[in-house]
């Protein structure tokens, strides 16, 4: 199971759907995006609740046919520059979600079922571009909104410690990340270190990732970069903001020297 | 009045809209919130409870330049996910809870999904969690560094968010929802903002009010303390 | 919010619907049930997937009205008599479910939503008796079983740990004790140990309980006892086969004598 | 023959049923299952996964008095919460569960609510996760440590749990399903009971079959050294 980042991205075929770990800059599989870049990826759907860097950078390269997302920006330090001109420009289509409802659609897939209600958010926009559909409670005789499964086929997790199987363990918070795992079909895993398994039991409260559907670990220190991994390194903000800064090569050199 | 001392307003604003909540949200890109949270528990209601995407009750010593900043979850009391906080919102439980808007309307809708000008979509960042939480959670709190009248309009082109806003807190004045005509009015005005100023930097209709009371000597320092560098001002410049 | 046993036992009124943590005979709050005798507590109804000791001896004094789980016994050391005895004497309702809705029921607690879809189990007896319902699914045009809400006024959760607040931590399996929580109006936590906050935070990653819910802190050493809470203590293996063994009288003398 | 010879021939049959099996479940009160999946896991699958109400992976020492005894989830290699082993199975990612039956019919469903007997409830513990799992594994293996007329029977009293077994296993004899005629029928016959017995003691027709493979002396080994012992005869007594 364990692989080189080159050979864990190759599994990946163009179409295909993906959820990534973290949110903004937090922990999030970077690396394992500069190199969907640097292998040409297309035609990508990406679903996260909050995005940042990981689905920006894959914008500026066109790998990506659909966001959906709640919320695609690098907070303070400015907007997702990339992201909002491929979508201006119609290169990407942006499914716009709120974050509960990327949750909920992961749920409803996590537990095998084809829907599930949520809470009532019908005036917003979306409900009715995304198709979300009413049933009736069979309890309460009310209308009960809903959202529908949507099951990734890869979940690509980066945390802080995997065994050479693919049990991971995540320190923090876990964002959706546990979530997703259950609900995707395949689950790829770049961790800050690869340890023995003996080790990672050791700390077995914080293992919620089993191995039976990893399909790929990958020992990539600094794996978020630029983004942050608690507790081993902060977000680098000087190159958050150099990255905005980048016009077309600067990506391109960007995705090349920025390694691995 | 600098930036600095309007985001101590604002600030001291948000944070006496907490005094007998019980338990508060606050999302990403809140710097304001955040600082605001911190005033209230410090000085209007110790027993606050402080829910982030990063864990519970988080007891930071600075206002960090990210609100999903690593040191937040290392200075909270338990762990929560972002879905569980949603469904205690849905379930009730949330009652406060802060929401930016990139438009905001006479209604309390937020529109932070796009905007078409001149025909020419421009993407904003999207709602995040805004949907449920304006539509579910007790006294939603909108705030919004800047205001003007593209900001403040009299109907917002796309409702990322519907609800009732308890307040809506803004550098030139605080909102309140009025339950009967359904729809916001001014609580209260800013020392350093004329009637006629508001008037012209808001897309609706607004009424003459009393002036935002001053936020105390020792609520500064607090904010001070909390927030030494002033990152606050991220939000209003 | 740190009490004593019985402050916080009084917290239950009589016809409450009540969780309880853990699973048979591990980490349940054995201390609590005998509590709930000692008050003469009435009309309960308990829901929990697999219930054991804390089960059976609530059966032994007519505390329970109403039992929702899919499994009540001693495992491999025997039949839970009192519990057995009082169902086919028509004391307590058994209401029958599988392991799998109770936690739906919960899920759809927790998530404030009436209702959730689950998986076909349409031709076990118990889905008629209590009465779940069919939707149509929206998105697929099929038909999809769904379980209603269920509620608990309290869940009742043996801990290893807790801060004064009542965060609480638990090691090892969770079994539904974070969701009950969730879906939950009330939580009483009871914990091996209360530790000053600064140490539970040491502990972060196994801190899922939040303390805003908790009515009641109560630190009871052996709480769990005949059970087991790990690292802590094993099941007292003798203990259970002598209480399976007690008479009326001698059940009245072991929730006398078993303190807490 | 004695209880652990023939739990012995159980442990085999039922290891063999998971030569070619992904993922297995196991629930509590299942000594036999679980030396049979340390047995498969040794001998027959070393990749097989494993997943436990207490967690994923164990590598138990030796097979424990409560299949949620403490040191299993010491042993495990994550975390797994009991509801996402449902959702596993409602997924269609868990291949073979064991699942016990304190009645079983000839269609493959299985009682463990209660009985009527003269118009009396016979109350059981009720049927845990079966319900579920026995529908959506792909391949339920049943087992029952007593065989007679009373728990094999030609219709079961209640309906606990139904689905289609992959393979029955017992004291007496193993069953398969026959998709065709959507009804059990006997794959092997264990050596130290005759057809006959084995009709006497079934409450559905029979049909004669190969005898039950004797397990090897390597097999008894690696039963006996998870089970020195003898726990495992608990089922059959």
């Amino acid at each position: 199971m364990l692989t080189t980042l080159k050979q864990a991205v190759k599994m990946i075929d163009d179409g295909s759907l993906l959820c990534f770990s973290g949110n903004l800059l937090y922990r999030i599989p970077a690396a394992f995006a500069r190199e969907l870049v640097r292998q040409k990826k297309r035609d990508l759907t990406v679903m996260k609740t909050a995005g940042g860097y990981d689905i920006d950078l894959l914008c500026a390269f066109d790998c990506v046919k659909e966001v959906r997302a709640g919320f695609v920006s690098f907070e303070g330090f400015g907007l997702a520059k990339n992201f909002r001109r491929a979508v201006e420009e119609g290169r990407v289509k942006f499914a716009e979600h709120t974050c509960y409802t990327v949750i909920a659609s992961l749920r409803a897939a996590a537990y095998g079922i084809p829907f599930i209600p949520i809470a009532n958010i019908s005036k917003s926009y979306f409900v009715e571009e995304r198709g979300f559909k009413w049933v009736d409670d069979p309890y309460n005789n009310g209308k009960v909104l809903t959202v529908p499964a949507i099951k990734p086929d890869f979940a690509i997790i980066h945390a802080q410690k995997a065994d050479e199987d693919g049990n991971a363990l995540i320190y923090g918070p876990w964002f959706e990340d546990v979530l997703m795992c259950r609900a995707a079909k395949n689950i790829i895993i770049t961790a800050e270190m690869i340890v023995p398994k003996e080790e990672l039991k050791r700390e077995i409260d914080a293992v919620w990732i089993p191995s039976y559907k990893v399909r790929a670990v990958i020992e990539i220190p600094k794996g978020a970069y630029p983004g942050c991994c608690p507790p081993y390194y902060d977000v680098d903000f000087d190159a958050i903001k150099e990255y905005l800064s980048l016009d077309k090569n600067g990506l391109a050199k960007h995705v090349e020297e920025v390694r691995p | 009045m600098n930036s600095l001392e309007r985001a101590n307003y604002m600030i001291s604003s948000m944070a006496k809209a907490l005094k007998d909540a019980e338990n508060v949200f606050m999302g990403v890109a809140s710097y304001l919130p955040f600082a605001a949270i911190v005033l209230a528990k410090k000085r209007y209601n110790p027993d606050l409870k402080w829910f982030t995407i990063l864990g519970y009750n988080p007891m930071p010593k600075h206002l960090p330049l990210s609100t999903v900043h690593p040191w937040i979850s290392k200075y909270c009391e338990a762990k929560i996910q972002l879905g569980e906080i949603f469904d205690m919102s849905a379930r009730g439980e949330i009652d406060c809870v802060f929401l930016a808007g990139a438009q905001i309307d006479e209604k309390g809708n937020i529109n932070n999904s796009h905007l078409i000008i001149n025909g020419r979509r421009i993407q904003l960042p999207g709602g995040a969690g805004g949907a449920l939480l304006h539509a579910t959670a007790k006294r939603p709190i909108l705030w919004q560094g800047k205001h003007d009248s593209r900001i403040f309009v009299k109907k917002v082109q796309r409702i990322t968010a519907a609800g009732k806003p308890y307040k809506v807190v803004t550098p030139l004045c605080v909102f309140k929802f009025d339950e009967r005509r359904e729809k916001l009015v001014v609580e209260s005005i800013h020392p350093w903002v004329s009637l006629e100023e508001l008037q012209k930097n808001t897309g609706f209709e607004v009424n003459d009010a009393p002036k935002t009371e001053k936020p105390r000597e020792e609520e500064i320092a607090i904010i001070d303390e909390i927030d030494p560098h002033g990152i606050r001002k991220i939000e209003l410049e």
